[in-house]
């Protein structure tokens, strides 16, 4: 557990600067495309606007469609709270913390999902549907990964798992982090399977579950969507570089960089990648769920 | 025991009482009172040592030897939690009949009960027959439609068909032991074959449970039946299949490997495609049943695991997996009989079970939406609600299981079907919350739809109250479940913690969450909030049918399993017609079972001949007889 | 002895070869006979002439008059073609005699002719009920069959008791005299007695 | 004793042909009654076997059943026989009935006939009481005198005459085998004394007297007579002869099969009676999976569990076979003045026609709790009895054909529960009017209470009395 102060930081420094990790896809993906882009504080100025705004909601919507965005916040956030998000353990940590840090995440989805259905509207059934499709399979896709770190270290906490000497490595952890990847891509819907900043409802998947939402809930949503994908990150980062053994300063800098490698990979990946067919967006979760498979018989 | 004894007995008393008597409220009083009394004459076994009374039965092999251990205590107490919630809905819920109704539902419970506390074989198939012949009357309860009386009869022959298998078990072993008794069937299955046992075991008593290839009748039974007798069969009837496979494995313990990695396979089987099923029905009651089914498969995947931990002698692989499998029997039992208690309101208020013409009931109900979508979340495995809890000991079995070299693969299949069956499970109740209650309703106005009175909301606010506080502190319910994964591969005291991490995780939750409620509230009481119609995307005229239909939102999931929804494309030039019909037509049935009947149907047939109606092909009929007779004799 | 049981036998190849009532009558008359004598040759007591006397009265007086009236009222006297031609069954009763004299021998060695004559007259009896059409050549055939038997008790075993021979031919009476009234019943009823006809009764394959 | 058990009811049959209609009905129930009272006394002081009729357990039990069976009946058909109004019978068209004191005098004659044949000591009386049987139940079917239920009489009285004939045959080979070791003709001496036999003579006999008897039994292939004369016989016959008349043949077909399993062909009896009687559920099943008349639905049952007793004594328990006799005479007996019943109310045979049973309650819980008896539900005896077949069937060895055994009876529960769920759903058919009858509901309601006590609770007199009757007909327990 270790309950100390490092973990408590690093907790800190996620919640701050979650949000920052979109702005440097976004100046990234301007720089691809030889525009200057948006300011790379922009997700934060939205949330500053948005959270001093009232609200208008459908008459369709009751309750439930006001819980969504709380209820998906509060889950992403105790998620972070297992993931060694800093250079250290995280702050809390139990065996079997994988599989309630998966099952977080899915709550989140769900209450999405139901939130976007409350609004009555077809284009956001048609968005629920699909995310309700793709998470269905992006489950799988996250659990083996982790079934491959528990494996490995015999630990079934994330922290543990992180923090035990027989990591994975050689090509079971390059297919890991590969799987791992196109888990992140999904997730956070990024441009192979689904674009952010598309405006054609029809074509939306993520974005349009949160079409009907507005002011302080529209806030909580998208920095929901920022902590996961700061959430995801960590994991990648930790994996793909070892840490340990330095002072808290150090392991934070060198995990901060990683986040920012991260952040400007997805980015190249977005620019010059096109997006998938809605058919073929299946397969790709099923190859992360292949790649999982080779990893575990590999390692 | 005899506190047990007297509770059936005030049981069938209260069943006999509601016959006559006009008002059936003092039946259901008494009901409540025996299942208390069922439960405090268990809280003993609950506690470890077995309670037994046994009287002489003058039937050849029988004897009226019952006995409650943890195991029996484990199936006894949801079944008279189920068993009381359910007499106090049916006060509400029956109009016609009322007083038969009651007595059919005491004595199914009563019978439910001998099935899990008999130590004698006789006794056992007396109860288990009994079981099958009440919900079968309860099952044709509106016998006016062929529907239901076409559901009561596959019901009927396939329990038959399970028990059949069940008889020829014990038939085999009384052969061999000279006696019925339970006690002396680990001597006879030592003599017998074990593929025998074992085969005859997984497909009689799982034929009851629900098992992928045998589960034809469950999604076609339980939703004729009225909703809290689908309760009760679901969240208890088909565990009794469970716990006949848990009582026979006690006895031929220990199970060689291949046993457990058939109840992997088979429960990875049952859960894949009840949920591929579940998601293609409109029907909400058959989408229930079909969920029973992959809890089934869930529940079968946590025991595979626990036989395959016992055979890798991995004793914490083991415990996991079957404490998981048997919280899971309880969970099930109490959110599947939740569930069914709200499709029940829903029938009630609206009088129709077709999830495309329902929608928006939020307003019209709002107590039992509230309820479902408890329910919905607990059984789609969610961190707060006690699902989680059976799910995350049955992972937990299986990531250990990873490790380990013989058991590696079995955990993996069993991983990767379980996350596979919880991600649809997820997408199937998400579906049935918001298209029911959510939205703008489909089809009649909303003022016809009315809320369910007091007594159905009651035991639906208890049973999600439960589940709730199983979900926050599972060590609630342990002392029930510990005690009986015990009896199969001894005590492990490594779970406590993990149950703990999941209680703690579940109020954190809870807090973050009112944190941010209260954060967001405070937001918004400044400023002003209007209200207008949900944003159309500009489309000039939207009305309440251009929502997502139920099949629609299953649709790009289930073309993955073929089981898509059905659109006949227009084919003129000018299209006049084009017509969408989603069909679900169960594959097992088409694919195995109408098949196999009629071929045993023709190969009979070729028999009638014989009947010619010609006196003289009957006395040469017996002369041939003798003839045979005799070159047989002579031989 | 064996000039009787010769008899018997050569009067049942007659019944397998000829087709019309009056003469399967008039033969059954005739083994009626026979086995009276028969009866009376094995052991000359009082008990066996009476007895034997008895058999002669049922099978020769009664049961032609109840037979006879029952013709009459039935009207059609020709006989339907049966289904084994008159011809081949006359080789079927060569055959049957084969068979006969094969298990006669096989089972009492020390009389063997009797035993064959016995058999043969019941296999006769047999082939009558099953090959012949109308309900007055079964209850002919089922006569006949009895006679064999009959005469096999009488060769084979030692003295039956006096009062299970009365049981017998009492049941003999009973048989014929119910036969009897039957066939006039169902003569009366369908005004013929082709049993091929009446078979409304059955279960085979008209419908799904 | 035994000799006054015989008498009675032959004579009273006598008396009721030449009295007047009144006169017959009080006859019929007096002698039944009677005939009951003295099943009780032969019970309670079991008398010594005189030279020709002996009342050992195996006697003792059949004839109390028939003597229950015969009580219910004669009340069942006083009621029965007030329907028959004057004018000829409606679906039998220009025929009239049998004059009431004929059919009454029949049916004392049947009685007789039947204690006969329980009581008697001599293989060969008992061979002539059989015969005596078929020939006095011949006119009963034909009571009503339709011309199906002429053909049906006159194939019954044909195919059992030609099969007892055979067993006749049967007969005069035990007694030459007896006489060539002057043992006396009588069943118990010749059992004890079988080693004695020529064991060649012996088996032929068994072959005859099998196929004699299992036609008078009504087992595959000789039971083609019995769909036809049970289903077009009147109701309270049928059940009589399905009731009563089967265990007969059984009996007396045990009796010689005793003798020949003395004899050291113990191996060859239970392999014929164990081919037979799968043969016999396997072809009953055939026929009842699309059975569209329920009374030959229910004969065809008769045909299943005669198979069923066969297979159980084939499978080396007679105690079972003997509890199976028992169960399914009470029962079945039920089951056809069930059907009487809704004969009456609809006017049809077919199945098809049947609806909304419910509207006759009394005759709808009954023909549903029968149905459920029959086909082998718990709270009854035939679950019980089957199961100790079964388990016999398993520990003698013959796996595959307990396999098969119970595949089958699963067909047959599958086709029986499909047919009779027809008759309760709703239909077109008009549900009959009026009040139903006590007369008509009360015998069968006290048999299917008998038959379900035998499912619940067997005293200890009567496992006593199967177990020695078992002893008796020479199987294990």
């Amino acid at each position: 557990m270790g309950f100390d102060i490092n973990s408590l930081a690093d907790f800190l420094a996620a919640l701050v600067c979650a949000p920052f990790l979109l702005g440097v896809i976004n100046r990234v993906k301007a720089f691809f495309a030889g525009r200057r882009g948006q300011p790379v504080l922009q997700l934060y100025y939205d949330l500053g606007k948005l959270l001093r705004k009232g609200a208008v909601y459908s008459s369709v919507s009751g309750p439930v469609f006001r819980a969504g965005p709380v209820i998906g916040l509060a889950a992403v956030t105790g998620a972070l709270l297992f993931v060694p998000a800093g250079g250290h353990g995280a702050l809390l940590g139990f065996s079997g913390d994988m599989i309630l840090f998966a099952y977080l995440l899915g709550l989140a989805r769900f209450f999405t999902v139901c939130a976007a259905l409350d609004t009555g509207s077809s284009f956001e059934g048609m968005g629920a549907s699909r995310e309700a499709f793709f998470s269905a399979l992006a489950e799988p896709a996250l659990f083996m990964p982790l079934a491959v770190l528990a494996a490995k270290t015999g630990e079934i906490s994330l922290e543990a798992a992180f923090r035990s000497s027989s990591m994975v490595a050689g090509t079971p952890l390059l297919l890991v982090a590969a799987a791992l990847y196109l888990v992140f891509l999904a997730e956070n819907c990024r441009i192979p399977l689904d674009d952010p900043n598309t405006h054609l409802e029809l074509t939306m998947i993520h974005e349009v579950m949160a079409l009907d939402h507005s002011g302080p809930d529209f806030a909580l949503i998208s920095y929901g969507a920022a902590l996961k994908m700061w959430l995801l990150g960590a994991i990648l980062a930790r994996l793909a570089f070892p840490f340990g053994g330095m002072g808290w300063a150090a392991n934070a800098a060198l995990f901060l960089s990683a986040m920012l490698a991260l952040a400007v990979i997805t980015g190249t990946v977005e620019s010059c990648m096109a997006r998938l067919k809605m058919t073929r967006a299946p397969a790709m979760l099923l190859s992360a769920l292949a790649l999982g498979f080779a990893a575990f018989l590999v390692a | 025991m005899n506190l047990f004894l007297s509770s059936l007995v005030l049981l069938a008393l209260a069943g006999a009482v509601s016959l006559f008597s006009r008002t059936v409220r003092v039946a259901a009083a008494a009901t409540v009172a025996a299942c208390a009394l069922g439960l405090a004459g268990i809280v003993p076994a609950l506690r470890g040592n077995i309670i037994s009374i046994s009287l002489p039965l003058h039937i050849p092999g029988g004897r009226f030897y019952l006995a409650a251990d943890s195991l029996s205590a484990l199936f006894l107490v949801p079944l008279f939690l189920l068993g009381g919630c359910a007499a106090v809905y049916s006060l509400g819920y029956m109009q016609k009949r009322r007083g038969a109704a009651f007595l059919l539902m005491n004595l199914l419970t009563a019978a439910m009960a001998v099935v899990f506390t008999a130590r004698n074989g006789m006794l056992f198939l007396i109860a288990w027959e009994l079981m099958a012949v009440f919900s079968f009357l309860l099952v044709v309860w509106d016998y006016e439609d062929s529907q239901s009386r076409q559901a009561g009869w596959i019901y009927l022959v396939a329990s038959h068909l399970g028990t059949a298998c069940i008889i020829a078990l014990f038939a085999l072993a009384w052969g061999k032991c000279g006696s019925l008794d339970f006690d002396a069937f680990p001597r006879a299955f030592a003599l017998l074959p074990f593929g025998a046992v074992a085969a005859l075991t997984l497909l009689g008593f799982g034929a009851k449970a629900g098992f992928f290839p045998l589960h034809v009748w469950l999604p076609k039974a339980h939703p004729a039946a009225p909703s809290h007798i689908s309760a009760l069969m679901s969240g208890i009837m088909i565990k009794a299949g469970i716990y006949g496979i848990l009582r026979m494995a006690l006895m031929f313990v220990p199970a060689p490997q291949w046993f457990g990695w058939a109840l992997v396979l088979i429960g990875a089987a049952s859960g894949l495609m009840g949920i591929a099923f579940a998601l293609a029905q409109r029907d909400v009651k058959q989408c229930l049943a079909y969920s029973s089914v992959e809890n089934i498969g869930v529940i079968a995947l946590g025991l595979g695991l626990g036989f395959v931990g016992v055979s890798a002698g991995r004793k914490d692989i083991a415990f996991f997996g079957f404490s998981g499998g048997m919280l899971h029997v309880i969970n099930h039992a109490l959110l599947k009989g939740l569930l069914f208690m709200g499709a029940g309101a829903v029938y009630h208020g609206t009088g129709t079970r077709d999830m495309e013409k329902l929608g928006g009931l939020r307003r019209a109900m709002p107590v039992t939406a509230a309820c479902f979508m408890a329910g919905s979340a607990g059984i789609a495995a969610f961190p707060p609600l006690n699902g989680f809890v059976g799910e995350l000991m049955i992972y937990m079995s299986a990531f250990k299981a990873l490790s380990v070299a013989d058991a590696a693969l079995a955990g993996l299949a069993a991983l990767t079907a379980l996350a596979l069956t919880g991600g649809l499970a997820a997408v199937c109740f998400a579906r049935m919350l918001g298209v029911i209650f959510l939205g703008q309703p489909r089809s009649a106005p909303e003022k016809a739809f009315h809320e369910a009175p007091r007594t159905m909301l009651a035991p639906m606010i208890v049973l999600a109250a439960l589940c709730a506080v199983i979900g926050i502190c599972p060590v609630l319910v342990l002392p029930a479940v510990f005690p009986a994964a015990a009896m199969f591969c001894g005590a492990y005291f490594g779970a406590d913690a993990v149950i703990a991490g999941a209680g703690i995780a579940g109020c954190l939750l809870g807090i973050l969450a009112a944190a941010l409620w209260i954060f967001r509230n405070s937001l918004l009481d400044g400023r002003t909030v209007s209200s207008a119609p949900t944003w159309g995307c500009g489309y000039s005229a939207p009305n309440a049918r251009m929502q997502y239909t139920a099949s629609a939102f299953a649709q790009p999931v289930l073309s993955m399993f073929a089981l898509a929804p059905h659109a006949e494309p227009a084919k003129e030039l000018f299209p006049k017609t084009a017509s969408f019909h989603s069909r679900n037509r169960d594959l097992a049935k088409a694919r195995i079972y109408n098949p196999l009947f009629g071929l045993v149907e023709d190969k009979l047939s070729v028999l009638r001949v014989i009947q010619g109606g010609s006196i003289h092909a009957y006395i040469l009929y017996l002369a041939v007889a003798l003839v045979a007779l005799l070159i047989w004799a002579l031989i | 002895m064996d000039f009787l049981i010769v008899s018997l036998m050569l009067s049942s190849v007659a019944l397998c070869a000829t087709g019309r009532i009056r003469s399967l009558v008039r033969i059954a008359v005739f083994q009626g006979l026979i086995l009276g004598l028969l009866a009376v040759s094995r052991q000359f007591t009082a008990q066996t002439a009476a007895l034997a006397l008895a058999t002669v009265a049922v099978k020769a007086v009664i049961f032609p008059y109840i037979l006879m009236r029952a013709v009459e009222k039935a009207g059609a006297v020709l006989e339907p073609r049966p289904y084994v031609g008159y011809n081949p069954s006359i080789a079927v009763c060569m055959a049957m005699l084969g068979i006969s004299a094969w298990i006669a021998r096989k089972f009492s060695p020390q009389a063997p002719l009797a035993a064959a004559g016995a058999f043969f007259t019941m296999f006769a009896g047999l082939f009558v009920i099953i090959s012949r059409r109308t309900a007055f050549s079964q209850v002919i055939g089922y006569l006949a069959l009895e006679g064999g038997i009959y005469s096999f008790g009488l060769s084979l075993s030692g003295d039956t008791p006096a009062a299970v021979e009365l049981g017998l031919l009492l049941d003999l009476f009973a048989a014929v005299f119910i036969m009897g009234i039957m066939v006039y019943r169902i003569s009366d009823e369908f005004d013929h007695a082709d049993m091929e006809k009446i078979s409304f009764l059955k279960d085979s394959g008209d419908y799904d | 004793m035994i000799s006054l058990a015989l008498c009675a009811p032959a004579l009273a049959g006598l008396a009721a042909l030449i009295s007047g209609k009144k006169a017959a009905r009080a006859l019929l129930t007096g002698a039944a009654v009677f005939n009951l009272a003295l099943c009780g006394l032969l019970w309670r002081f079991p008398p010594a076997s005189g030279s020709w009729f002996m009342a050992d357990s195996a006697s003792l039990i059949f004839l109390a059943v028939t003597g229950l069976l015969f009580a219910a009946c004669s009340f069942y058909a006083r009621g029965y026989l007030d329907t028959l109004s004057p004018k000829p019978h409606i679906f039998s068209g220009v025929f009239g009935d049998e004059p009431e004191p004929v059919f009454i005098s029949f049916l004392l004659l049947f009685l007789a006939a039947m204690n006969f044949v329980c009581l008697s000591r001599h293989i060969a009386m008992m061979w002539v009481a059989l015969e005596a049987t078929t020939l006095v139940s011949a006119p009963l079917i034909c009571f009503h005198r339709t011309p199906r239920s002429l053909e049906a009489a006159w194939k019954y009285l044909m195919i059992c005459s030609v099969g007892i004939a055979l067993a006749l045959l049967g007969n005069f080979f035990i007694a030459s085998a007896a006489g060539a070791a002057n043992v006396p003709m009588l069943c118990d001496v010749l059992r004890d004394s079988a080693r004695l036999l020529n064991p060649l003579w012996l088996k032929l006999a068994f072959v005859l007297a099998f196929t004699g008897y299992g036609a008078k039994m009504g087992l595959a292939p000789m039971h083609t007579w019995l769909p036809d004369a049970h289903g077009e016989s009147p109701s309270p016959v049928s059940a009589l002869l399905s009731g009563a008349l089967l265990n007969c043949a059984f009996l007396s077909l045990m009796r010689v099969a005793a003798v020949c399993s003395g004899a050291g062909l113990g191996e060859f009896v239970n392999d014929v009676f164990l081919f037979f009687g799968i043969a016999s559920v396997v072809i009953a099943a055939a026929f009842m999976l699309r059975q569209r008349d329920y009374k030959r639905l229910l004969a065809y049952s008769s045909v299943e569990n005669m198979g069923i007793i066969a297979a159980g004594v084939g499978a080396g328990t007679v105690y079972g076979a003997v509890l199976q006799a028992i169960n399914h005479s009470l029962v079945k007996a039920m089951l056809f003045m069930a059907s009487g019943n809704i004969l009456r109310g609809f006017r049809t045979k077919s199945s098809a026609e049947v609806g909304n049973l419910a509207a006759m309650p009394f005759t709808g819980f009954l023909w549903a709790a029968g149905f459920m008896a029959i086909l082998g539900l718990p709270p009854f005896g035939i679950f019980v009895s089957k199961l100790v077949i079964i388990k016999a069937m398993f520990a003698s060895g013959h796996g595959r054909a307990g396999a098969l055994f119970i595949f089958m009876l699963a067909v047959v529960f599958a086709g029986v529960a499909h047919s009779v769920m027809g008759m309760f759903a709703p239909s077109g058919a008009k549900p009959p009017q009026g009040r139903e009858r006590l007369v008509f509901i009360l015998p069968a309601a006290l048999l299917g209470l008998c038959a379900l006590a035998t499912g619940l609770y067997i005293p200890q007199w009567l496992d006593a009395a199967v177990k020695s009757a078992s002893a008796a007909l020479g199987g294990a327990w």
